[in-house]
């Protein structure tokens, strides 16, 4: 397992390879990657990410950790950034390996409906008009009665 | 014992963290004496529904003990992903 | 879309890069990567991949164009590998790009369902004791069921 | 028509694809005419629920219509992925 925090951008490409590679006995491997959009309308100049250093890799860590229990899973990669990320920026990835293509893709769904609502980041969007927290969405919690 | 806040809970208290000394023995109780300090603290702590709470980097409810905690964190529901 | 039936190998990482590029308006890119398993305990030499050209890409492109009629979807790429494959070997791979997880995720396990059971492919097994073609497994075409 | 052959159904009748004319009016009927032909047709038939079928490139059924039709492919079950 590995779980990574930064500031800087990851190569989303390179750390697919990396993972594939490392894992060799598995049949399936799912990534997700999160993508900075411009949901304020075209108007989007930055979006920053907070979040609390130390309680951060501990949840993340639990999150996998929990996944890699519940399905039968090889190894688990998450990477999430924080600091100020612009539209077309890669916010987050995870990785999953299983020997089925069931348990990975839905390890990978558990590990974003995790991390979208019990990881502790918080995005504000900086727009040309003022800035503004991006609110929860119930439908992030609610996503989280399936497991 | 350390109190930490992040995103809208940090603007409107205005510091990231500061040390409180409480003898508060649940985290209900411990709002309460913030709110009663200041009115930014007041703004901040305004609707208990909005907020969410970490003791040592878990999440908590708001009727936990403090005892043992010494880290306590206020911010508002996770949008990370 | 972009669908692509070769013998060469292909990079993950390259195609995953140059799709999340392509595409900067989504919010959620999907890939899944099948990989070579030595599914004969060890024993297994080379996988051989038969298919029906012609009707191969047909069946691609219409899962791909169901998948797009069906989810709120950006970009859809699906590769696959014929001929010969050593255990370790990426066979295939697709990706989706979505505004959302949930319909980048959900597209992508569609794509995998309907081209395990609907594009004509065929796997041989050659281990050191003999060859065998592998039997399409039952959950396989249940899992077609859920859609 | 063309007919064509895939995985063990091309072993079991030893070629990938050949010529064949016929009057069959449906995939079932061509399907009788081959298996009288010679007994590796009879192999490679004898069980259908093994097998599929395409014309012109599309899956079909084994009792679709011939007609118009100029390439019928026979195969077991796919197993890409």
């Amino acid at each position: 397992m590995r779980v990574v925090v930064q500031k800087e951008p990851f190569d989303l490409g390179a750390e697919a390879n990396a993972f594939a590679a490392a894992d060799t006995g598995m049949g399936a491997i799912v990534t997700f990657t999160g993508v900075v959009r411009d949901l304020a309308q075209g108007d989007l100049d930055v979006m920053e990410i907070e979040h609390y250093p130390g309680m951060t890799e501990k949840a993340l860590t639990r999150i996998a950790t929990e996944a890699q229990e519940r399905w039968s899973l090889g190894d688990v990669l998450v990477i999430h950034r924080y600091g100020r990320l612009a539209p077309g920026d890669r916010i987050m990835m995870v990785a999953t390996a299983a020997p089925h293509r069931k348990d990975a893709f839905e390890a990978a769904e558990y590990l974003m409906d995790y991390l979208k609502s019990r990881a502790p980041f918080w995005k504000k969007e900086i727009t040309g008009t003022g800035a503004g927290w991006v609110a929860a969405k119930d439908e992030d919690e609610d996503a989280l009665t399936r497991w | 014992m350390d109190v930490l806040y992040f995103a809208w809970v940090r603007e409107r208290i205005g510091v990231p963290r500061e040390r409180v000394e409480t003898g508060a023995q649940t985290v209900a109780q411990l709002v309460e004496e913030l709110r009663a300090r200041e009115p930014r603290y007041e703004a901040a702590f305004a609707d208990l529904t909005a907020l969410r709470v970490a003791l040592d980097q878990d999440l908590a409810d708001f009727d936990a003990s403090l005892s043992g905690v010494r880290e306590v964190a206020f911010f508002p529901p996770m949008t990370g992903g």
